[in-house]
């Protein structure tokens, strides 16, 4: 494998991404899942980085996991994501930041569906106006948060107390990067080191210094599907997907997977309990399972964060393995306090406990 | 007796070129042939074999030599034409070196460049080890072994065809005409030298258009066992014990497929050459929609450009096998001598 | 045990290394006319037992070659081996050995015939 | 009987999804759903550009077109620049609006889907909110979810959620006026109505199958069996 | 006085009594495998009027050996001698002995040796008149023994192309037979020589060879020689293709009690096995050896491979079953229906032969496996057939022939008959591909299925245009309806005035395909419709001796190429005399013909449906509306 090839390709995608003054859209799954992770990435830009990011309270879901369920209509969810655009607007924003790898495939689809059909943006401009009395201008800058994340990953690097190096062996972590195909499968260009050999977290990896794994797989698809977990009839694709990713990765021993789509990291997290309930079957080295992490909680554990704080412990596969691998010391019975210390009952069963 | 004091420069000394230089030099015109590269030949230098006889490409190579050898030939090699225009009835050639031509017409036969494999991401051509292209192994064939990069003797080779043609994502819309046939005589050639090896062709469709080409394919199934496989590769990734993995469709059975391989062999295609694109833009000649230079006319204008005395020979207006080139070469000769009869 | 409502899914992709070719193998070298079938599709046009079913000998022909024998056990009984195929194949492949060699080859297990 | 070729060419994802397809396969080669259900997407792209009417229909009223899973990784790679995924994403919709839909098994659950995401977006103004992804829908979320579920408040706090409050932050209640927006331009865009036809679809189906449908939830037969019912031949 | 023993009969006696011994116990054991109705047939053939006609086919056949005759004169003339001669030896020795020995009723020595113990025999004139009988004979055989020594080395000498390849023992078999009348020979000539008797033949060489030799001395040896030679080749004429000259008289006795080979192995087959002598007229009358030069699969050496229980699978396949060899068998083996009960047998392993099981191979014989009710076509829709008095069944290959569809459906509607077409949009096959294949099973469910639908179609006479189809349903359909060959059909129609046709002024050659020809015994109603509307040419092949056109479907194993060959040389040989039309019965047989000759090829309906009279066809048009297609345009 040459790497300076790989290089090549990702210097011919090279997407601008803003330095500052971010309007902020959040994300259906990542906050219900991955509070941690949201939370985490705004206190990052604000108070590490002293961005400015901009939450607007009324915005809503952008309702891409119903488009891709088939249940809404193109128009209506055009119109519902100019919404969102004209709260920019309003906010006197121009450049935006998407919590959601569906979001931003959605964002990015439309925006070059009225690129390629002006009356559709016409369309929609009417639409938002009759339905809210609003108008929107098209966003200057889009960006992904892991985009941003990838942007400043050298800043991290920097102020970072950690290294994706193994304490116990001085190896470089291996690390397999799952990206969401929507986040620029569809649309190359739109994210950074295109769609065959994306670079959004492989540049992460990498300035952190760990050893990214390319395994057989790695283009293939978390296997979400939307409808085909969504209705639990259908989970039988969902999981298969996932367990033909993890067997082809599996040889490699990796010691976490970092994804940028909280679908995918909730997934390959929540099926490899699925798996392991129906056959045993568990794919990290020696008998464990492999820690899933989104891209904010590892920024967050190499910047030195308290892992409890990131809300790593509500993963089904819990990471301490990975923690002690990192040299992170953390404080067992912090892990299930309230906010302001209260112990809480001890979950059961969770996997690497 | 009009050629005699009639000077044609003629631009790349390709297969196209050397021939048309050769043609019209004995026609008794004086001819300045200008090549870019050290040494005359361009791509023939790095073919081994040519299809579908299988004779030693060095052949044609020293018929093309001995045809510019001839006193109204000037060659002038390690030279670039920058750019040339009309002055009323002679052209005005500029070199990159600062040097000045005059001619009294200009044949351009600045050939074709092979289509650069690496902006087919998914092949990781560059990437992964073992992904070479079709010229690739042609040198691979001229040293007379095909090995892995690590050494190994490959068992199982695929070659795919249609890399960079019919391939809007790759910028060419149209058939490179001659990829399917050099698949067929490399997986011949190396079903020969590796009898043990299974060769694989994934195509889309097998264009054998050519004298004794279907014959070359049906030779491969029969005598050598080459597996025909049709769907396009879709995906090539490197496994842990890297070989190479493919993902195609066995589109005949209408399920997914995925097979291991120790080399995949990109069949690349043809494409307008940089040089002729520069001149065309440097000199307003006209190209089509594939890029090359769009001829006078397609049934009986073939060699003749949009500017009255220039004139086009061989890959730079289309892809073409060497014998379909060495004819239009000399075809361009009946061209110039008409056109110089009126001025 | 927890109940999901859901299971694994037996996958469709043709693992062609892990298949057994040893079929494809056998015939070839029984009927070496076998190697030049170029997949036009004519036996399958004019078969007797197309007409009723979704039968196919240009599919076997190939599912044969990549080792996919399960489905090919399946499929092979469908023939009533007319001969039509024999008549219209332009490569004169010899299709009715074929079919007899693979039911042969079964009888014989070669290439895990336990599926007929 | 219309012309379904015609309909479709009304929807732009279908102009954007459909060239001219020579069949060469690569979407199929790496098409998740390809690998694990009885299904092609090239298959399907070239019945649909045959434009042939009555194999349309059948399409229409398949499970087949049920079976994507829309990754949109066949977008990525195809030579003639097709998306196989966005024509059946304008195949889907248009099977709904001619309630197609309810005669395969996959696409009457279209209703369960309709029932949970569609709801959660009026109701929430999220398309999936911690609250509403009940474990015994969702076993495979495993003992930490209803672990979560039974502590969302302690949970979330600890990591900066606001849950059912007001203000930025993850899971925040959205306000009041931006729920009524959302359910205005549904009603503007026809989102609404076309809900109310898989609705008024299913609700049909329901009673030809003789089950209850409920006026909305999850509790309920027809719910139950689209959610859950798998005949087995959908893969091989 | 004369001398009654001497030892060197000893090799002679044993040899005698063995094979006289163990050919009865085959004999009693083929008689304990026939089937019950068979032994039956055996004693009423035996007992009953069959018997003189199996006399006389064993003396016809066995020792003049007619058929052979009537083939090749000269092989006829060397098998005859060779038995016939032999045979007469036998018989005037014993008479001699009987009248000129001490006593009545002698050992047999006595009269194969009669010389060794008479040594002064054939002075007195009468004597003399045996002794010149006896030499004349001996002289007779001698010279076909001449004959076959010359075919071992070259077959041309009695106008064979091939001849058969002999094993080891055959080999020593065939010298020690060769010995017996040479040495029988100089052993009567040196004793006449020494006693100065003898006739034209002993009795000149034996003086010849006295005035140079020892005559006294010399003759001994060769008496034991003589001895040795047949003690030796009767006993191991188990074990060589002579058993079959034992085995023949059984088995003309059963063929005329009646028993026929049928479908499975028994004793009869067995008995047909041992009864070939590997003359090797098979061979030459073979197509695949002829014309595709494939020389090792024809029947005689499916005998032997069968005796010495090989491997035969690949050799029967590999064969078109045109019959041609039945038909030329001088032993009248029924050889195809052997073949066919092979073909169903599937793979035989070699089995392992000790010398025991040379001379008693054991007797498993194959019974057709036991069907399993799971049906294999499972996916044929429901039978449906409308009602009709004339049921019209084209098959598969006849779809493939489109003009000759055509040409029926014209000449169906002319004739006015109220018929339908069973298999207009394609039917199910007729089954008979898999019977040839040996898929017995698989064949009767298409057999039961296509039943159906001629029963629910109350036909009472069921057409078709495949002689393919028209054997099978013939032989294995159990309809109780007429099956008649379009050929047939339409000869019924042209009798019965129904169809007017005009004369072609064309000149025809008829093919007779195989299954309808030598399969069905359907040869003259074809040549009938061609004479009544064409000119009919004979060709060197007629009727019986027909060729193949080599597409036959019983052939999985040839070649395309090797097929082509055959048609062609089969095409070339039916046009010598250039005719306007190659006529053929069989839709395989017009497409096999029309892709390697320009004669253009037609099938009778299409020459017939040509010659049809317009204004008929104007006439039932507006009778009966059924649909008028276009008339076939082959010429």
């Amino acid at each position: 494998m040459k790497e300076e090839g790989k290089r090549r390709i990702w210097s011919d995608y090279q997407k601008e991404i803003a330095d500052d003054h971010f309007f902020y859209v959040r994300s259906c799954i990542r906050q219900s899942f991955f509070p941690g992770s949201e939370t985490f990435f705004l206190n990052f830009m604000r108070n590490v980085l002293g961005k400015d990011v901009y939450e607007n309270p009324s915005h809503t879901t952008c309702t891409g996991i119903g488009y891709h369920s088939d249940i809404v209509p193109l128009a209506t969810i055009m119109t519902v994501v100019a919404r969102h655009f004209a709260l920019m607007k309003e906010a006197g924003y121009k450049n935006i930041a998407i919590s959601c790898v569906t979001s931003f495939g959605i964002y990015t689809e439309i925006l070059e569906t009225w690129k390629h059909f002006p009356e559709e943006l016409e369309k929609t401009r009417e639409y938002l106006f009759k339905a809210t009395g609003r108008e929107f201008d098209i966003p200057e800058n889009m960006a992904h948060t892991s985009d941003i994340i990838y942007k400043f990953r050298n800043e991290i690097a920097e102020k970072g107390k950690y290294r994706l190096i193994n304490r116990l062996t001085g190896e470089p972590l291996n690390v397999v990067e799952h990206i969401g195909c929507h986040y620029a499968k569809m649309f190359p260009k739109s994210g950074v080191g295109g769609a065959e050999f994306p670079n959004v977290l492989a540049g992460m990896i990498d300035s952190w210094g760990g050893k990214v794994v390319d395994y057989p797989e790695r283009r293939h698809c978390c296997g979400f599907g939307f409808r085909q977990y969504l209705v639990q009839a259908n989970r039988g694709y969902s999981v298969s997907n996932t367990s033909k990713k993890f067997a082809s990765m599996k040889p490699y021993k990796p010691d976490f997977i970092l994804t940028n789509c909280p679908g995918c990291t909730m997934f390959m997290d929540k099926w490899q309990y699925t798996m392991k309930e129906m056959n045993g079957e568990v794919f990290g080295d020696n008998g464990e399972s492999i820690p899933v992490l989104t891209y904010e909680e590892l920024a967050g554990l190499v910047m030195g964060y308290n892992p409890w704080d990131l809300g790593i412990q509500y993963h089904m596969v819990q990471s301490e393995p990975l923690l002690r691998k990192l040299g992170i010391e953390y404080d067992p019975d912090d892990k299930f306090r309230t906010k302001d210390g209260r112990q809480m009952p001890v979950p059961e069963n969770l996997i690497n406990a | 007796m009009l050629s005699m004091d009639r000077n044609i420069v003629v631009i790349g000394g390709g297969t196209a070129g050397m021939e048309a230089a050769g043609q019209l030099s004995k026609e008794g015109f004086k001819v300045t042939l200008v090549e870019k590269e050290s040494d005359t030949g361009g791509h023939l230098r790095n073919w081994y074999h040519l299809f579908p006889d299988r004779r030693d490409s060095v052949e044609v190579m020293n018929y093309l030599k001995t045809r510019i050898v001839h006193d109204n030939i000037t060659l002038m090699t390690g030279t670039t034409i920058e750019s040339f225009e009309k002055r009323d009835d002679s052209f005005a050639l500029k070199t990159t070196s600062g040097g000045e031509l005059i001619a009294d017409a200009v044949v351009v036969t600045t050939g074709f460049d092979l289509f650069r494999c690496e902006k087919k991401e998914e092949y990781g051509y560059g990437i992964y080890d073992n992904v070479i292209t079709s010229a690739d192994l042609e040198k691979m064939f001229r040293k007379g072994e095909v090995k892995r990069s690590d050494g190994v003797i490959p068992e199982k080779i695929g070659l795919v065809h249609c890399v960079g043609s019919r391939d809007e994502k790759s910028g060419n819309r149209y058939c490179s005409k001659l990829c399917c046939v050099t698949a067929v005589k490399q997986a011949i050639e190396l079903k020969e030298m590796l009898p043990a090896a299974k060769v694989f062709c994934f195509y889309m469709d097998i264009r054998m258009g050519g004298a004794l080409y279907e014959e070359m394919y049906r030779e491969a199934q029969e005598g050598f066992g080459v597996n025909f496989i049709r769907g396009k590769v879709s995906e090539v990734s490197e496994n842990i014990d890297n070989k190479l993995v493919a993902k195609v469709e066995d589109t005949l059975l209408g399920r997914p497929m995925k097979i291991e391989l120790d080399m995949m062999i990109l069949m690349a295609g043809m494409e307008m050459s940089a040089e002729g694109r520069r001149i065309a833009l440097s000199s307003g000649l006209k190209t089509g929609e594939n890029r090359f230079f769009s001829p006078a006319d397609h049934h009986f204008g073939s060699n003749m450009g949009n500017v009255g005395g220039v004139f086009y020979a061989g890959t730079c207006t289309a892809p073409m096998n060497i014998t379909d080139t060495i004819s239009h070469a000399r075809a361009v000769v009946s061209d110039v001598v008409d056109y110089l009869k009126t001025m | 045990m927890v109940n999901f409502g859901f299971t694994l899914l037996k996958g469709r992709q043709i693992d062609y290394d892990k298949n057994d070719r040893s079929l494809a193998e056998y015939i070839l070298l029984q009927e070496p006319s076998f190697s030049i079938c170029f997949e036009c599709g004519g036996c399958s046009a004019t078969c007797t037992a197309g007409n009723f079913t979704p039968f196919s000998l240009r599919r076997l022909n190939i599912l044969i070659k990549r080792g996919e024998n399960e489905e090919v056990g399946r499929e092979i009984s469908k023939c009533m081996l007319c001969g039509k195929c024999t008549l219209v194949c332009p490569r004169g492949v010899n299709t009715r050995n074929v079919i007899t060699l693979t039911k042969k080859a079964f009888q014989k297990n070669i290439g895990n015939a336990d599926t007929i | 009987m219309e012309n379904y070729f015609e309909m479709l060419k009304k929807d732009i994802r279908f102009n954007e999804g459909l060239n001219a397809c020579m069949n060469c396969g690569v979407c199929t080669a790496i098409c998740p759903a390809a690998e694990f259900y009885n299904y092609d997407p090239r298959k399907i792209v070239d019945t649909v550009q045959s434009g042939n009417n009555e194999e349309i229909e059948k399409l229409l009223k398949s499970e087949t077109i049920w079976y994507c899973g829309e990754c949109m990784s066949c977008k990525t790679r195809c030579p003639r620049g097709n998306t196989p995924g966005l024509v059946i994403m304008s195949l889907r919709t248009l099977s709904q609006k001619l309630g197609f839909f309810t005669d395969s098994e996959k696409g009457r659950q279209q209703f369960a889907l309709k029932r949970t995401v569609g709801a959660n977006i009026f109701k929430y103004g999220y398309c999936v909110a911690t609250y509403a992804v009940r474990p015994d829908l969702h076993p495979e979320q495993g003992p930490i979810w209803s672990y979560i579920l039974e502590n969302t408040h302690d949970v979330f706090e600890r990591l900066g959620g606001k849950v059912d409050e007001y203000g930025e932050g993850p899971l925040r209640r959205i306000p009041d006026d931006a729920k009524e927006e959302l359910k205005n331009i549904f009603e503007v865009t026809g989102g609404t109505e076309f809900l109310n036809n898989i609705e008024r679809y299913s609700k049909k189906k329901a009673e030809e199958m003789g089950l209850q449908t409920g006026e909305n939830g999850a509790d309920n037969d027809y719910f139950i069996k689209v959610f859950t019912e798998n005949n087995g031949h959908h893969t091989i | 006085m004369q001398i009654q023993f001497d030892p060197f009969i000893i090799p002679f006696n044993i040899g005698l009594y063995f094979i006289l011994f163990y050919a009865v116990i085959r004999c009693v054991r083929w008689f304990m495998d026939l089937s019950r109705p068979d032994k039956l047939r055996l004693q009423r053939g035996f007992f009953g009027k069959a018997f003189g006609q199996s006399i006389k086919d064993i003396f016809m056949e066995s020792l003049i050996h007619r058929r052979i005759f009537n083939l090749k004169p000269r092989l006829g003339y060397m098998h005859m001698s060779l038995a016939f001669g032999w045979f007469l030896l036998i018989l005037f020795g014993t008479i001699e002995a009987d009248i000129f020995g001490e006593k009545h009723l002698n050992a047999p020595y006595k009269a194969i040796f009669f010389k060794f113990f008479n040594p002064e025999h054939g002075s007195t004139g009468f004597e003399a008149f045996f002794a010149f009988l006896m030499d004349f004979i001996l002289a007779f055989i001698l010279s076909g023994l001449c004959l076959a020594v010359l075919k071992r080395f070259s077959s041309k000498v009695v106008g064979m192309k091939k001849t058969t390849k002999l094993k080891p023992l055959d080999k020593v078999a065939l010298t020690s037979l060769w010995m017996i009348f040479p040495s029988r020979l100089m052993a009567e000539s040196f004793t006449s020589g020494a006693y100065g008797t003898g006739s034209f033949l002993t009795g000149s060489m034996g003086s010849w060879l006295a005035s140079f030799l020892p005559a006294e001395q010399m003759a001994y040896p060769f008496w034991w020689l003589y001895s040795l030679s047949l003690g030796l080749f009767f006993i191991l004429l188990p074990l060589t293709r002579y058993m079959h000259i034992p085995t023949e008289l059984f088995l003309i006795f059963a063929r005329n009690s009646g028993i026929r080979t049928g479908d499975q192995t028994g004793s009869f087959s067995e008995i047909e096995t041992y009864s070939c002598s590997s003359c090797g007229i098979c061979i030459d009358a073979c197509q695949m050896n002829f014309s595709a030069g494939i020389t090792n699969m024809q029947s005689a050496y499916l005998m032997k491979g069968i005796r010495n229980n090989d491997n035969v699978s690949d050799m029967v396949q590999n064969c078109l079953l045109c019959g041609r060899c039945d038909q030329k068998c001088p032993v009248g083996i029924e050889l195809t229906p052997i073949r066919m009960i092979r073909r169903r047998m599937g793979e035989t392993e070699k089995g392992k032969t000790t010398l025991l099981k040379r001379y008693f191979p054991d007797r498993k014989y194959f019974v057709p496996a036991k069907t399993n009710g799971k049906p294999v076509y499972d996916y044929f829709p429901e039978t449906r057939q409308e009602k009709c008095d004339v049921l019209y069944f084209a098959g598969c290959m006849t779809h493939l022939t489109p003009s000759i569809k055509k040409s029926m459906v014209k000449i169906l509607d002319a004739s006015g008959v109220n018929y339908k077409f069973m298999d207009e949009n394609g039917g199910v096959c007729c089954g008979r591909p898999l019977m040839l294949s040996g898929q017995v099973k698989e064949a009767r469910e298409l057999i039961n299925y296509n039943s159906q639908m001629i029963l629910k179609s109350g036909a009472h006479t069921l057409v078709t245009s495949c002689p393919i189809c028209y054997k099978i349903f013939k032989e294995s359909y159990y309809l109780d309806i007429e099956v008649l060959h379009h050929t047939q059909f339409i000869k019924m129609l042209i009798d019965e005035g129904s169809l007017k046709l005009n004369f072609l002024r064309k000149k025809v050659v008829y093919h007779s395909p195989c299954e309808l020809g030598r399969g069905s015994g359907v040869y003259d109603e074809p040549k009938g419709v061609l004479k009544y509307v064409a000119r009919l040419e004979k060709t060197d092949f007629e009727d019986g001796n027909s060729l193949c056109c080599g597409g036959s479907l019983a052939n999985m194993k040839i070649s395309y190429q090797k097929k082509n060959k055959i048609a062609g040389d089969a095409a070339a040989e039916l046009t010598k005399g250039n005719p306007d039309i190659l006529a053929t019965a069989c839709p395989l047989c017009k497409k096999t013909f029309s892709s390697v000759t320009d004669t253009p090829v037609a099938d009778i309906a299409e020459i017939v449906a040509e010659a049809l009279a317009v204004n008929q066809i104007k006439r039932n048009f507006i009778k009966q509306p059924a649909s008028v297609k276009e008339s076939a345009d082959i010429f």
